[in-house]
């Protein structure tokens, strides 16, 4: 299982390196205080589970072919989020570190590119936003502020 | 024949709802059950850039030819933003 | 001081990483349990302290020019280490990925090129050698088995 | 006049000494020291591909040209494997 609802669990990851490996390389994406300008106060990431497994398994797949010395760990957080948590974690280990490097990158940027995960912008002042990174700025969706 | 749509991020908020089972003509295909939708539902066109979001039947990214079967499980998606 | 004695606190670097950045690339080196089909018991990493420290200042100073955006955190370790122990730490934390992924290959390509730390393999059968890693394969240093 | 020598790694292995004191004469550079070095300990050049290793001067890396100065800290760098 890829996508986790409780705090992601980076050590753990970690201490699945291989001891024949010496470079690791790890990405985290965190939620951040602010986007494009506004401060956010929490985030929500909302999946489409059965899909989202599917398609991460999909790229592990294509990267272990692509990186075949390379062992790729790959989480992702769904649920409410506070600034500062871990939304997705990736480890990744090799014997050197140009391929650890090199996985690691195509890791995340094709998480970010496929996989049905969708991320809520909340802000202080009560208004949401779902996150459209193909947008220049985020798209301003209808939403209404929420009771607070 | 019927098959089950789902709805996620901004689709969900202009749909309000999660999930509904849709009747379908035979013959029918994806893009035809997209139109349908947005006949209904204009809302969910608005922040579009292409003619059709990327869609999913049964839980794999798929193309607007694609035809229905009874029973499938169909998404659109609105742009994706995870990591 | 980047320098330390005691085993790297890779949490404690990623409590660092400021709220307003999203993307943390971290690079580990591990001790391997092997290097160039020759097994590996331990490693020791000597180092001219002083120097060391200022060639790492250096670096960090050049990073920060670079990418003014990326804070970037390094730790390395001297003395003996055990397999799977971490070497070398890198945190790099930006708002966004790329920045944080060219300032972390940067960071750890730049120590190896020049700061003054030298690596001793330790055998299980009693020899050790000095990494060159300019050499094709490690050199075979003189030293003689040492008393175990 | 004299300078501190620091010896590190297979440098120290093949020296036997960690660090010690050298006498110089006025004039001399970073070049003339490791000349002298290597003529009294010819394994200090066993595995070098250049000329000169890498040399420091006060905790910097610096060329052969450099003109050394009493109390300064010289040391020749084997090839370094931080990392």
């Amino acid at each position: 299982m890829y996508l986790k609802e409780q705090p992601l669990d980076v050590a753990a990851l970690l201490a699945g390196v291989r001891h024949s490996d010496g470079g690791v390389c790890v990405f985290l994406g965190v939620v951040r205080n602010e986007n494009a300008g506004r401060p956010t106060e929490k985030i929500e990431y909302q999946a489409y589970g059965a899909m989202a497994e599917s398609e991460i398994g999909r790229i592990a797949a294509g990267l272990a072919r692509e990186w075949p010395d390379t062992q790729v760990a790959i989480r992702h957080r769904v649920g409410e989020l506070s600034v500062g948590e871990v939304a997705v974690a990736i480890v990744a280990s090799a014997p050197h570190r140009a391929e650890a490097f090199a996985a690691c990158r195509a890791a995340i940027d094709r998480i970010k590119a496929t996989v049905p995960i969708w991320k809520r912008e909340f802000h202080p002042d009560g208004t949401t936003e779902w996150l459209d990174p193909s947008a220049a700025t985020p798209s301003r969706s209808p939403t209404a502020p929420l009771p607070r | 024949m019927s098959v089950r749509v789902l709805y996620f991020a901004s689709f969900r908020d202009v749909s309000g709802r999660q999930e509904e089972e849709r009747p379908i003509p035979p013959g029918a295909r994806v893009a035809d059950l997209w139109r349908e939708l947005v006949a209904e539902m204009p809302g969910l066109a608005a922040s579009l850039t292409g003619s059709m979001p990327p869609a999913a039947v049964n839980a794999e990214y798929t193309g607007p030819e694609t035809p229905l079967r009874d029973g499938d499980e169909v998404t659109f998606l609105p742009p994706v933003a995870g990591g």
